[in-house]
Order: C-alpha cells, then structure tokens, then sequence
C-alpha cells in the first residue's frame, strides 16, 4: 500500500513534534527526550516506506508533489526523490535518530535544545526532497539558524566564536547561491524555479553565462562541501559543537554541499561544469591531500575527524569532475558512507568527552585496556574510515579513483597517495589513544554503555553490509546517476 | 553737481522704473537671497528664538516667488494666492507650536541656547 | 460653489470628527472616562477603516482634483489606520503619560492620522504642502509631550527645527515649479512641463528641492539626521507611530509624486535614477552600518528604519508593476515587523524600566515568551525566510534584478548581511550573554492590550510570510494610480 | 571436482572467525577449538583437491560471479584453482595448521587468547582468499585484510610500545606497496576493462595492451609485492614485525604472508613477460635483498631478527627466480622455505618461551637441556643453508640455475656469495645458541610441551622430504606439480657443486669463529671496525627513513595545518584580531564591542559606521548644515555632471 503525500508527511512530522513539545513543560526532560526519539523514529521507519514504494529501475524523479505556492514568480511547492536523493535522504533520517538517542546526555535547557533539533531535521530531510530551487534554498537556510544556535548556546568554550563564523560562512555562501538561482530564474525563458524545467532548458543558456552561474553556485556548495579554500569553519565548528550535533554536522550538512553540485550546477549548467571539470578535479586533490596533511597534525581528536571529512569529502569531488557513470556512482557513495563512518567517529569521541572531558589526544594512552569494548569499535571506525577493503569506506573511493582514472591519471595517482597519510595519522592516533602502558589517571573509566552501543551497532552494521555486498544500495542511485552522466554530453 | 545731471533728477521713483524694468525674475532673485539669508540665519544664530524668526523669513521668500509668479501670469489666476494664504497661516501655527516647545525647553534648562539641546548623540 | 464628493473625503472626516468627540469626551468628564477612550478611539477608526475599504476599486478625485482616492490610496490608508489602532492599544497602559489628558494625546492621534490620509490622497502641490504640515505640527505636539521629561523635550524641538527647514525648502522646490507651469496640480504640472520647452535641468532641481520634504518625512538619506535622536527622545508609542505611519505616508506621497513625475523627469537620462540609486544606497548602508554600533534599542530601530527605507526606494526607482508590488508588500511587512518589535520594546521598558542593550540581557531566561517573540520580528527584519520580512526583500531584490539595477540589489545583500549582524546582537544579548544579578531584578507586569498588538503582529509577520499570495494580488490592483 | 570444495576451503577460516570473535569464549580451549577444527577440515580438503588436480590436471575451475556491474564494465568475485593454487592452499592450511596448534602452548594463559585466535582464523582466511582469487580486484581485498590481520597480530601485545609502533609501521608501509599495487590495477582496469587474470593474460600475450600501461600495470603489481615481502626498499617492518608472538613470527612472517608478494609475481607472470624490462628490476631488486639482509643478518643478535633477515633474503631469492622467469623454482622455494623457516621461527619461540629471552648471547648450550628444539633446529638451518639432501639445497638449487641458464652472471655470483653468508648466520646463531658452555639462563631451561614439539617434529619431516621431489627419480618436479609450463629436466652438476661448496665453507667459518675460538670474533669485530659497527646498524637504513621521510612529512604537516591556521582561516581571523587590536587602541569612543574575536565583515562595517557616526553630532544646526550641502552637492551633481 503506498501512502500519499509521503514525503510531505517525512519532511513535516518533526514540525508537528515541535508544535507539541512548545506546549510541553521545561522540567520534564525524560519525556522531551523520548518524546523526540520517538519522532525521529517515525521519520526513519516511514523513510524506509518511501524505499518500499520507490521503483528501482527507473531513473526519473518519483513520489512527486507538485502545488503552485507563489503564482507571480511561479515558485511551485515541489517535492520528489530519485535514485540520488533517496539515499541521503534515508541517511538523514537515521543518522537524526542515532543522533537524537545521542542527545540524551544533553542536560541543560533541554528543551529548547530538542525543538531546534528537530527544526534542524526538518531543514535537512527538506533539503533532499525539494526540487523547486526557492524551496531548496529556504531549506537551506531553515538549517542554517538552528544550527547556529546549537553549536552558540551548547557548545564548547569558544562556542560563539565557532558559532557566528560557520554562520556567516554559510550566509555568505547561500547569498552567492540565492543570486544564482534568481539568475537561472529570468534567463529561463517561461521563468520558472523548477529545477527540472531548468534542466530542460540548459541547452539555452550561453556558455559565459553557464560560467558565472556555476561559479556563483560554486561559492554557495563549496562553503557546505567544504572545499579547500572555504573549508576553515569546518574545524572550529567541529570542536565546539556538541557530539550529536557534529554528527549531524558532518554526517549530512557536508552532503548538501555534494548534493548541489550533482542536482543544481552539474544537470544545469554542462559546459560550465566540463570547462571546470580539471579545476574541480585539482580541488579534490587538494581535499584529499591537503586534508589528510594537516589532520595528521592535529592535537584535537574531533579537529582530526574533520579535517578528515575535508580528505574523504575530496574523493567525491574527484568521482564528481570524472563525469563517468563509476565516478558519479563512487560520489554519491562516499558520500553515503562518510556519512555514517564519520557519524559513528563522532558518537565515539562523544563517548570519550562525556568520561575524560577531553579530547586531546596526547592526554589518553593505554585506554585499549581499560576500556576494550571502545577499543574494538573505535579500531573497526578507523579502519572503515582508511578505506579498509571489506568495509564501506573502500568500496566508494576505490569506484571514485577507477571512475577518475580514465580521465585524470597524474591527479588519481597524486590523490591515492592520500590513502597512505589517511592509514598513518588513524593508525598514529589509535595508537597514541589505545596502546602504550595503562595510564592510572584514566584507569576507572567505565567501559561504552548500553545506550552509546545502540547508536553505534545500526552504523557498524551498515558498513559492513556495504563493505561486502555494495549492490543494495547501487542499485538504487544506478539508474538515475547514469541518466544524470548522460545529461552531461 | 556733477557734471550737467543734478543726482536728486536721478532718485525720481518713476525715472528709476523707466531706467530698469522689474520683471518677475528679478522678484526670485531678491526671493533667493531672502530664502539664503534665512537659511543661513537658522545655521548661525544660537538663540532658539532668532532660528524661529528666520524660519519665518524663508517661508515669506517663497511667498514672494509664488506672488511674483502668480502676477506674471495674469490677474485671472488665484492658484498662486490662495497658495500663500495657506503658506501664511501654517507658518503662524508652526511658529505657535515652536514657541510652546522651546517654552517647556526653557522651563528646563533655564536658557535656549540651541547648542545645550545635545543630550542625545551618536 | 465647487461639487465636493464628500463620499470620497468620508474617512478623513470621521476620524477628525472622532477626535474633536474625544476631546470633548476628556473636557466633560475628566478622570472618570479615562478607561472608556480606547475602546472608543478603537471603534472610531475601526468605523473610518471600513469606510474607506467600502471605497476601495473607485478611482476619482474631487474638490478640483486635489483629493484623489485609488486603490493604491486605499491600501495606504488601511496600513496607517492598523498602525493607529497598535498605538492606541500600545499608549492605553504606557506609564510614563500617567493620566494627565489622556483624551486630548489620543484625539491628537487620530487628527494625525486623518491628516496622514490627507497626504496619501493629495493630488495638487498645496494639498500636499498643508496635509504634510498638519501632520508635522501635530507630531511636534506629540513628540514633545512629556514636559517633565528633557530628552521628550529636545526631541521635540529637534523634530520641528529640522521639519520646519525641510518644508521651507520643500515650499520653495513647490513655488519654483509653480513658477514654471502657472499650476499647483500636480497633473497640470506634468502637462506644463511636457508640453512647455523648459530647461530639463531646471526641472530636475526644483523637482529635488520639491521632494526633501518627502525625504524628510521618510527619513530618508540626507533628511535623516533627526531619526535616531527623535526616535530615542519621543515617548515609545509616538516614535512607534512616527515609524510606521508618518513613514507610511510619506513613502505613499513619495511613490505618488514619482510615478507621476515619471514620463516628465525622462528617466533615462539617469539623473533622477542616479540621485534616487544614491539616496536609496546611502540609506541602506548608512542604516546598518551605524545601526550595528548601537546599544540603545530605540535608536537601533531608528537606524533599522532608515535601511529599510532604502530597501523601499529601490521598489520606488525600479517603477512599474513590480517595483509597486514590491514597495505595496514592503509597506505592509514593514508595519507588521516594525510595530510588532516597538510593541515589545515597550514591554520590557514597562517590566524592566529601561531601552539599553543590557536591559535585554538573559532575556530568554527570564520571560521566553518575549524573547522568542522578539527573536521572531528582529529575524523578520533581518530578512531571514519564514517570516515576511524575507519575503519583502526577496521582491524588492527580484524586482530590481528584473529591471538591471544590479547594482542596488548587490549593495542592498551586502547592507541586509551587516544588518543581520545588527539584529544579531540583540539575539545575542538575550541568548547567548550570561549576567548573574540582572536575574534577581523581578520582571514587571505587562498591560494586556500590548500583548493583542503583538499576537496581531505575529500573524501578520508569520502569515503573509509563509503565504505572501493575498498581498501580492491586493498590490497588483493597485498599479492603476489615478494620476498614474 | 564440484567448486563448492575450494569455497568450502575458503568459508570455514572466514566461520570460524566469525564465532571466535562473538563467542569464541563459550567454546572449549577458551574457542581455540573451533579455528583449529575448521583448519583441519580445510587441510584436509586441500589435500583432496591437490590430489584430484595432480590426477587429472585439467579439472581446474574458474568460475565468477558479478559483484557490482556498470553497463559496459564488470566487478566480480571469482575463484581459479590450478595445480599453483592447489599447491600454495597446501602450504598455507598445513603451516597454519601447525602454528594453531603451537599457540596452544605458547599463548598459554594470555588475557586475550581468544582474540588472537580469532585474528589468526582471520589472517588464515585472507590469505586462502589471496590464493585462491580469479581477478587483481579480489586479490586487492584480500590483499589489504592480510595487511590488517598482521597490524592486529603485530600489534597484539599493545600495551608494549614498540608492538605498537612495529604494528603501526607495518601497515603504513604495507600501505605504501599497496598504493602502488592500487595504481597498477586501475591502469590495467582502465586499459581492458576487466580484472580477471584469464583475460588480462590473454590480452598482454596477444599485444592487445599498449606499453605504457603494461609497464605502469607491471611496475604496480610489483610494488605491491615489494611492500608485502619485504624487499629492498620497503623492508624495513619485517625485523621490527617480530615484536609479534612467535607462533605469528612464524605463519605471517615467514611462511605464509611474506610469500604472497611472490605468489603474486608468479602468478602475475604472463603479464611481465610482455615487459622484458621489468623483469630485470624484478630480478636485480630480488638479487640486491637477499644480499642486503644477509649483510645484516650476520651482525644481529637478537634470535628473531636473524630469522627476520634471513626471511628477507629468501625472498629476494624467489623475487630473483621470478624475475628471470623461473616461477616454478620460485613457488618451489616458497614451498620449502615455508616449512623450514616456519620450523625455525616455531624452535626460536620454544628457546624464548623456556629462556625468556631473545639474545642468542644469554643462550649457550642448550642442546643438553632441549634436545628435541635443538635436533629440530638444526634440521631447518641445515634446511635454509642448502644442504643436501634437505629441500633447501633442492629449491635453492634450481634457482641457482635459472639465474645462470638466464645468463645473468652478475646475478649469479651475488646469490653463491649471500648462499655462503646465509649458511654462516645460520650456523654462528647454532653454535653460539646451541653448543658451547651453558649461560646460568640456559642452565634451568627444561623442554617445551608437547604441543608445541610435535608440529616443529611434522615441520621438520616436511623440510627434509618436500625437497626430494625434484629428484629426477624420486618426484615428477616442482614445475609438473605446480602446474607450469615443463622445462626440460636436467641436472648441472657444475652449479650444484659449487653451492654445496660454499655452503660447506660457510659452516667451516662460523665452526672455526663460533666453535673453536680459533679466531676471536671479537678481533674481527674490531679489525673490521666501521662495517660491522655499519652491519649491527642495519646500515643506519631505519634512521635515514625516519630522517628523509618520516620527519619531513610530520614537519610538512605542521606547517600546512598552522599555514592553515594563520593564511587560509587568517582573512577572518587576522581581520579579527586587528578590529580587537583597533578597538582596545580606541579607548572611550568605543562602545562594547562584540566579545571575543569579531568577524572581518563586521569589523569593516563597524570602523565604516563609526566614521560615518561622526556627523550625528546631536547639534541640531549642524543637522541642517549637513543636510542642506548633501542637497545642494545632490543638485549639484544632478545639475552639472550627469
């Protein structure tokens, strides 16, 4: 049985649990919190619904949703998910479930907390699902302002600071976004906000125009990505931002910035994207070595998983500026599976900040004893993260390299050797944490709890399962991901 | 005397008339000079009262513009009168109301001088 | 005798007919009828309001075209009444006025607004002159009426000062241009112009002359001087009025005058666009940039008005269809926003007794019901989406980028970036800074038709945000101005 | 012979994992049991499968199935089982077989004894899915879980910091080989479009492949193996790898995993011989290890880093081998060395586990208190010398020839000259350990288990016999077995003698040193003062790493994360600071600024607005100036300019 207006339902269901939490009194955190786990947990079984009724052969958008909401400037309320956007929307909706149980520990002003978060998840569900750019670009930034207010009012010392810049950061680059999406808007001809429509048109623009649109486009999604130059708010926002909420972070908000790229400036705007194709591939490069260089070099654990995300999140510009079918396959599954491995890493050092209040690095030492469970886990995280074959992480940078390969040699050679520094400084901190003499000031640390191994057992699981058998969720991005190279020629 | 024109020939009023024709324009100039004068009166003088007084002075020199440019164009046309008229009596009803405040001012600060009235800046 | 339509002239008349009943009303029965006047007042300009929508879709002018009534008028006019009846909610429980003739501050009130309707119908020059000098006059009054209070004092003078040498020079742009064309009607004018060989230069520099006393009302760029101190000085419901309707007017005259001197200035020689482009950019920058310094809110909302009469003079120069679509929806996000906003500033003055920066401090802890409200106007104003502010932007700079002046819509980002910086302090005073002792001092009591004019704002400011469309329609019907 | 045996070969390592890991601890001998019951079955069945493809050598299978397909490209699994995949799943379950049983003993009553038997189920099932792989890409994976499984074995005693160090530094340099390994298969991949071995074969023998991939494709599978068995440029995490347990000493660093590097080079062959080239690199770097790490061997002291080294060498041996294109000499010697070398690291365990020690110095004489290690011992040195009649001399032998039938005389020289050092280190470590007077450690050393004696005893039969069947009598060959193709079988006799001569001189030397003191060898330590201290050094190879690379890429890193810090986050920081800087200069103009570090755009906007602030002077003249200039300037402008 296929239920209407499914993803309407999806995106709207934590409004309706804000609505109800607003009249929930402030004192009673139990319920607000189980309260929230509970939507967020519809959200995740509904999601897997929107699998049940997704047609996996076909590559075209499906479960649409199409209304005229502002007739003037024909911005209609659009709502669709295909092969691109269905896994990542499907990771949003469990990473926020992991990471709502992840938020138990938050004990101050709990329930403004709760009800920014699940903004928050609204924002981002709605980013994947909305297929007008006005509203894309409004779910954009509806994830903006609660995020700010996360990490401002929850966060660590230097919160604010943290806070205001990854703020601007993104304004500025969404600003840069918006004047691109208005210039599409009055160069299509029948002025439309449909981004389908747009594709339709793209053979119509000329080419310098194409430029300075993608470049505009460029600002805004590279901002989120983030890519080399832009990618300094990234750390700061990391270590201040509390544990769930860098999971979100890193898990999903990185992933907008991919997922523009392949929805908006790619389909759209083909000869700007071929003509930067070398540029981008150059970026991606720079992501990955650059990223891994300096995570080497961090004290800060949460720092290090970052600047990690900046080296993994390299792979997909690399998959991306292939324009192969492997390449945009091997993209979209990076994508896909740095969000879960980077969201388990965080949820583990959670784990640590919540015992030791800590999260330098050099302060740990012999924990491998005192805490062997952590250990275990920790060790299979790295090792999914270095791109261990036979877990997740593998199997998307391996497609992204062949995918690039064939059209970047030096670069592929260059970027792989990334892979070397990546197993270095994982390898160097799970040493520097784990191994060495028991260290007597952490030696009653309390091994994870029966709460942090739920969030985390979904997540091992998952990579494991795409480590080995990759086909399940391929098969879903196969179709749509070969129309969208097509589209590129 | 000089020369063979006694000067008292010269003052005869309608001798200076036949001598220089006022035209209109040359009402707006004495009206733009007046107009500055004002201007500059309200910029310069310290005491509230003398800024009250060259506000006047400017609303008659637009009186003036509107009663030159109204007699130029012909005795039919009553635009330009009833305009001044109106000019005369809102610029009695400001000058009323300006009073009443700079009364209250002066109930306060004992003085009007126009540079104490600063508390509020930036 | 001339045939006036007094139908056309209904709604001015019941409100001064109103007043003049409220002032008897305080004469006669002093102390014992206090509570009775706002519910009066209310019901009068309620009555004037439906009076005037009655009219609405009638596009005439009476007593020889000096008073025209459009649906642009109409609209106006229903933004400056809603904007009357707010403040008449707001000054029921404001402390300070005590009950020294509470009869005659509301009577002056809606003589105000009647004079205001009077400007947003003016078609001839001498209207215009006499409706933006009753207005002034009785906005002196009010300003200045806290005698025991010296900063409502200097406010007052300060504002009849500047008012009285920004008409006098206004009265002077208007005899020149009288001079040129031998009428005061503003259509004759424009015949005059067109028609007569006359130096184009001459006419842009008495037009220019002719609109600072526009500009002052507006409070715009070069007349601006004597917003922030009035605002500051003026009692917080008179500069909530001042900011909404006297600017409301003024913006309607201004948009009136310019669509109507449109064909005669030739537009495309630029420099009425270019002068037009400064004052609006001047304004915009000039508002942000200086607001983000300050820490009293009065001014910071004064510095926040001149912006976003930056942002509506851009609706202004872009013209046609879509730049009145876009000053329409501003006028109306603009009331909504800004009243809701001095609705609250009011609130916490009561409760707290004070209008600085830190008076807001831990707000968020110690009453969250205002400070949620606040953070909704103040993200309102700043333009971010759900709420309609974004919209108004988000017209004004489609409109611009329709018509080519992307420079104003560059400069107009980049002043709404740095003005979000300067709501952002307020949001961070009252979530993020901590400030131990401010928690003991006890939150005061709050009179309850305060909070109606807040519930209203929201809805205003939440409503046509998420669903802009009714507004966007109302403003397309108004495009057929009567001089137009 | 139905394909399900080979993947029943492969599945029990991978089940066995699998329960170890959950609940391994339920199971008998602390979950020992199950890794050694399934090994048997797996034996066993890798026995049934030797034999049936002796018989009847064409039953070989080759079967795939897709694992991710892209329209025109494939990924698949697959498995290829020949006589050489028959013969290494031998070698590999029978050597794993033994340690299993050998770790019984020497783990004995350690904290996570479970744990380590699941990592050896792992590491056994890794390299059965090396083995038995149909395509480079599987290969890759397997390749990758074995590098894992020796970081976990490496590093399982991590409460040591050299463990972990060794652990760490085995998988980065592995890493490294792999690296170039990755390289080589996308450009084949890239090239053909597949990453079966059946095509890529096909191809690369029809020419079908240009040059430049084939040499790129060559020179990465080759690094792979570099990295893997340890030769010459990436050798430096074998000696260091012996932080381990012995019994893993012994399965990954000695027999199983260090030989996959050669297996692959084997298997790989077809494909280097279209590139004569490489195969000179192959040869010359095979040749330059085993003479390299023998220099070293000679000079160590400690019991495992001699083996260590001596592994080394073997492996440039095979490495030699394949590169002149003798891969059944290769795989023979593969086969032989795995048995006595696992032999000798399993006799250096049972010394360490009685002595505690790895400093052959302390030992002395043991041969009277551990009569079994030591004969056993002494078999596999005579073994790994090249004595005959033991398989050592068999494998080595025929190396030995291909090198000179090759022509590659240099070469030929180097490898007599490392055999007569392999045979001295070999012998000094026998004598100095083993005979001589008692140190007061070896006086109450008593003999190790029987569980651990029995597989040494089983190893040792093995490298006695697994020699003989290159007797032209006695078996068909290594070449028959192994299922390469047949080179005429012939002795020569010259080379065969001049090998055993110089191994007889090489334990003549270490006899005369060692045994009979006719030369103090401390004499000739100081006679050759620079090269032995040079030699005991590890010729400094360790220290020129950590300086050249190591450091650098650290300091690099540093300086790209503060260059981070400082240029790129710098524009709004840098900005930042001035305006706090500015601001604190200021003094009472300025108002309360933003705490903490403010923003670059906010900064400008704020300095902009505090200048443009001036002019709301609060004088109500200086209003009317300012407004009627900016009017009059508006006019102005209006009028004149445009």
């Amino acid at each position: 049985m296929n239920i209407p207006h499914l993803l309407s339902i999806i995106v709207f269901t934590p409004v309706v649990g804000i609505i109800v939490l607003l009249f929930v009194d402030g004192k009673k955190h139990k319920f607000i919190r189980w309260f929230s786990a509970i939507i967020t947990l519809i959200v995740l079984i509904l999601s897997f619904f929107v699998f049940k009724q997704f047609n996996f052969s076909e590559s075209g958008v499906q479960l649409v949703e199409k209304g005229m909401w502002i007739p003037q400037f024909n911005i209609k309320y659009f709502l669709g998910v295909d092969g691109l956007s269905l896994p990542l929307f499907f990771l949003t909706a469990l990473l926020s479930f992991l990471a709502c149980v992840g938020s138990f520990g938050i004990k101050e002003r709990v329930k403004e907390y709760f009800i920014l978060y699940l903004l928050l998840v609204t924002g981002m569900l709605g980013v994947f699902v909305a297929l007008d750019m006005v509203i894309f670009y409004i779910f954009w930034e509806v994830v903006l302002v609660p995020m700010y207010f996360l990490i401002g009012i929850w966060g660590g010392p230097k919160r604010e600071y943290a806070a205001i810049k990854f703020f601007l950061y993104t304004l500025f680059g969404s600003v840069v976004m918006l004047l691109g999406i208005l210039a599409l808007y009055f160069t299509s001809n029948p002025h439309t906000f449909d981004m389908m429509e747009i594709i339709a048109q793209r053979a119509t623009f000329t080419r310098n125009f194409q430029i300075i649109v993608w470049l505009a486009m460029f600002i805004g999604f590279a901002i989120k990505v983030p890519i080399f130059p832009f990618h300094t708010w990234l750390p700061d926002a990391h270590v201040e931002a509390p544990t769930p909420i860098s999971v979100l972070l890193a898990g999903i908000l990185l992933k907008m910035g991919g997922y523009g790229f392949l929805r908006l400036s790619f389909p759209m705007l083909p000869e700007a994207s071929k003509y930067f194709a070398t540029f981008f591939a150059i970026l991606g490069f720079i992501n990955i070595v650059y990223g891994a260089l300096v995570a080497m070099a961090q004290k800060d654990l949460k720092k290090l998983i970052a600047y990690s995300s900046v080296s993994h999140m390299g792979y997909v510009l690399l998959g991306f500026a292939s324009m192969t079918q492997m390449g945009y396959i091997g993209g979209v599954l990076q994508m896909f599976n740095h969000g879960i491995i980077t969201g388990a890493l965080f949820l583990l050092v959670g784990v640590i900040y919540d015992r030791a209040h800590t999260r330098d690095i050099y302060a740990f030492g012999g924990l491998g004893k005192t805490m062997p469970v952590y250990f275990g886990i920790m060790t299979f995280s790295c090792f999914a993260s270095l791109g261990l074959p036979g877990l997740a992480g593998f199997v998307s940078e391996f497609l992204c390299l062949i995918g690039a390969f064939s059209v970047f040699k030096v670069i592929v050679i260059a970027s792989a050797s990334g892979m070397i520094i990546t197993a270095a400084y994982f390898l160097w901190t799970l040493q520097r944490m784990f191994m060495g003499s028991e260290n007597e000031r952490w030696k009653d640390l309390p091994d994870m709890s029966g709460r942090e191994l739920f969030t985390l057992i979904p997540l091992m699981i998952l990579m494991l399962l795409i480590g080995v058998y990759p086909k399940i969720i391929v098969q879903v991005m196969k179709p749509t991901l070969n129309y969208l190279v097509g589209l590129m020629y | 005397m000089i020369g063979s024109i006694n000067i008292l020939d010269i003052l005869k009023p309608e001798l200076i008339c036949a001598i220089v024709r006022v035209t209109p324009t040359h009402y707006l100039y004495v009206a733009g000079i007046v107009f500055c004068i004002g201007l500059m009166g309200v910029m310069i003088r310290r005491n509230a009262i003398a800024i009250l007084m060259s506000i006047e002075l400017m609303l008659n020199a637009v009186n003036i513009v509107l009663i030159a440019g109204g007699r130029a164009y012909g005795p039919k046309t009553y635009d330009a009168s009833s305009f001044v008229i109106f000019i005369i009596a809102v610029a009695a009803a400001e000058a009323i109301v300006g009073l009443a405040l700079i009364l209250a001012a002066y109930r306060h600060m004992k003085d009007i001088n126009i540079d104490d009235m600063s508390i509020m800046k930036w | 005798m001339v045939d006036i339509d007094f139908s056309l002239l209904l709604p001015e008349l019941i409100l001064i007919g109103g007043a003049f009943f409220i002032i008897a009303l305080d004469l006669i029965f002093r102390r014992r009828v206090t509570w009775l006047l706002l519910p009066v007042s209310v019901l009068i300009v309620a009555f004037a309001m439906y009076v005037a929508i009655d009219l609405a879709g009638t596009v005439a002018s009476t007593v020889m075209n000096t008073f025209v009534v459009d649906t642009f008028s109409i609209v106006m006019k229903v933004i400056i009444m809603l904007a009357t009846i707010f403040i008449l909610m707001l000054t029921d429980g404001y402390k300070p006025l005590g009950n020294a003739h509470q009869g005659e501050f509301v009577g002056l009130i809606l003589l105000a607004s009647s004079a205001m309707c009077f400007m947003v119908s003016a078609g001839d020059m001498v209207m215009l002159y006499v409706a933006i000098e009753f207005t002034s006059i009785i906005s002196y009054i009010l300003v200045g009426y806290l005698r025991r209070n010296p900063l409502s004092i200097e406010a007052g003078i300060k504002y009849f000062l500047f008012g009285a040498v920004s008409s006098a020079i206004m009265l002077f742009g208007m005899s020149l241009l009288y001079v040129l064309t031998a009428t005061t009607n503003l259509g004759g004018i424009v015949e005059g112009i067109m028609h007569g060989a006359v130096n184009p230069k001459i006419v842009l520099v008495s037009v220019s002359l002719f609109m600072v006393g526009l500009a002052f009302k507006m409070g715009a760029v070069p007349m601006h001087l004597w917003v922030p101190d009035v605002y500051q000085g003026a009692p917080t419901p008179i500069t909530a009025y001042i900011s909404v309707a006297s600017k409301t007017a003024g913006v309607a005259a201004f948009l009136r005058i310019a669509f109507w001197f449109a064909p005669m200035l030739d537009v495309a020689s630029g420099e009425w666009v270019n002068i037009l482009s400064f004052v609006s950019m001047a304004s915009m920058v000039l508002g942000t940039v200086i607001g983000i310094l300050q820490n009293n809110l009065k001014r910071l909302l004064a510095y926040s008005a001149i912006s976003h009469i930056g942002f509506i003079i851009i609706g202004v120069i872009v013209g046609q269809e879509v730049g009145m679509i876009a000053v329409v929806y501003y006028m109306v996000a603009y009331l909504f926003m800004t009243m809701g906003a001095f609705a609250i500033v009011i609130m916490v003055a009561d409760a707290t007794g004070g209008y600085e920066l830190n008076d807001y401090v831990m707000l968020s802890k110690r009453k969250p019901s205002l400070a949620l409200l606040m953070t909704i106007f103040l993200i309102s104003l700043a333009g971010i989406p759900p709420t309609v502010g974004f919209f108004a932007k988000f017209y004004v700079f489609a409109a611009a980028i329709k018509q080519g002046y992307i420079m104003l819509a560059i400069v107009g980002v980049l002043a709404s970036v740095v003005g979000l910086f300067m709501y952002a302090r307020v949001l961070k005073a009252m979530y993020l800074d901590k400030n131990d002792e401010i928690m003991k001092k006890p939150f005061g009591a709050i009179p309850p038709p305060s909070w109606a004019v807040v519930g209203l704002c929201l809805l205003g400011t939440l409503i046509f945000g998420v669903y802009p469309k009714p507004i966007v329609e109302i403003a397309r019907y108004c495009c057929n101005l009567f001089g137009g | 012979m139905n394909p399900v045996l080979p993947v029943l070969i492969f599945a029990l390592p991978v089940l066995s994992f699998g329960i170890t890991v959950l609940i391994g601890r339920y199971f008998p001998l602390k979950g020992a049991s199950v890794g050694i019951l399934g090994l048997v079955v797996s034996f066993i069945l890798s026995c049934v499968v030797f034999y049936q493809l002796q018989v009847d050598p064409t039953r070989t299978i080759d079967l795939s199935v897709t694992w991710l397909d892209f329209g025109e490209y494939t990924i698949d699994l697959g498995i290829l089982i020949d006589r050489f995949a028959a013969v290494m799943l031998v070698v590999v379950t029978l050597v794993s077989l033994c340690v299993h049983i050998y770790s019984l003993g020497y783990m004995k009553g350690d904290r996570r004894f479970t744990t380590y038997y699941a990592y050896l189920s792992l590491f056994t099932m890794s390299m059965l899915g090396i083995v038995i792989s149909n395509n480079l890409f599987q290969l890759f994976v397997f390749w990758e879980l074995v590098g894992v499984s020796s970081y976990l074995l490496i590093g399982f005693w991590f409460e040591r910091k050299p463990a972990a160090m060794a652990g760490m530094k085995a998988f980065v340099v592995c890493r490294i080989g792999d690296f170039g390994f990755l390289i080589g298969i996308l450009s084949l991949f890239v090239a053909t479009g597949t990453f079966s071995f059946g095509a890529l074969f096909g191809l690369s023998q029809a020419g079908a492949i240009s040059s430049a991939v084939l040499v790129v494709g060559a020179l990465g599978i080759f690094f792979g193996a570099v990295g893997k068995s340890a030769q010459l440029p990436l050798y430096v995490w074998l000696p260091d790898a012996m932080e381990g347990p012995t019994p893993v000493s012994a399965l990954i660093h000695a027999a199983t995993m260090v030989a996959a590097g050669v297996y692959l080079v084997a298997r790989t062959l077809p494909i280097f011989s279209t590139v004569p080239q490489i195969m000179e690199v192959v040869a010359w770097v095979g040749g330059l290890t085993a003479l390299f790490s023998a220099t070293i061997a000679v000079a160590q002291v400690d019991i495992k880093r001699i083996l260590a080294y001596s592994t080394i060498s073997q492996l440039g041996y095979m490495m030699l081998a394949c590169g002149v294109g003798a891969g059944a000499s290769a795989i023979f010697h593969l086969s032989t060395h795995a048995f006595f070398k696992a032999l000798l690291f399993l006799g250096a365990g049972s010394v360490i586990h009685s002595l505690h020690t790895n400093d052959i110095r302390e030992m002395g004489g043991l041969f009277s208190n551990m009569k079994t290690t030591a004969t056993v011992f002494i078999i596999g040195a005579l073994s790994l010398a090249g004595f005959p009649p033991f398989s050592g001399f068999f494998s080595k032998d025929e190396i030995m020839v291909s090198v000179l039938e090759s022509g590659h005389v240099w070469l030929y020289w180097i490898v007599v000259f490392t055999a007569f050092l392999t045979a001295f280190y070999i012998f000094r470590l026998i004598f100095i350990a083993f005979f001589g007077e008692q140190s007061e450690r070896s006086k109450h050393a008593e003999e190790s288990p029987k569980v651990m004696t029995v597989p040494m005893v089983v190893l040792a039969v093995l490298s006695v016999v697994a020699g003989w069947i290159a007797i032209p009598g006695v078996g068909p060959g290594f070449a028959e077995i192994g299922g390469f193709e047949l080179h005429h079988l012939h002795i020569n006799w010259s080379a065969m003698g001049t090998s055993f001569l110089v191994v007889l001189m090489g334990i003549g030397v270490a006899w005369a040193i060692y045994s009979r003191r006719f030369v103090e060898s401390r004499s000739i330590y100081n006679t050759f003062k620079p090269i032995s201290k040079l030699l005991e050094n590890k010729w400094y190879v360790d220290e020129i790493y950590n300086f050249f690379i190591v450091q650098p890429v650290i300091f690099f890193s540093r300086l790209l994360f503060a260059f981070d810090m400082v240029i790129v986050d710098g524009a709004v920081n840098l900005a930042g600071w001035l305006g706090v800087r500015l601001s604190k200069f200021e003094g009472e103009f300025d108002l309360a600024v933003v705490d903490g570090a403010v923003n670059g755009t906010a900064w400008t906007a704020r300095t902009f607005g505090r200048a443009v602030r001036r002019i709301q002077t609060g004088l109500i003249q200086e209003y009317v100036i300012v407004a009627s200039v900016a009017i009059l300037a508006l006019i102005i402008i209006g009028y004149y300019l445009m």
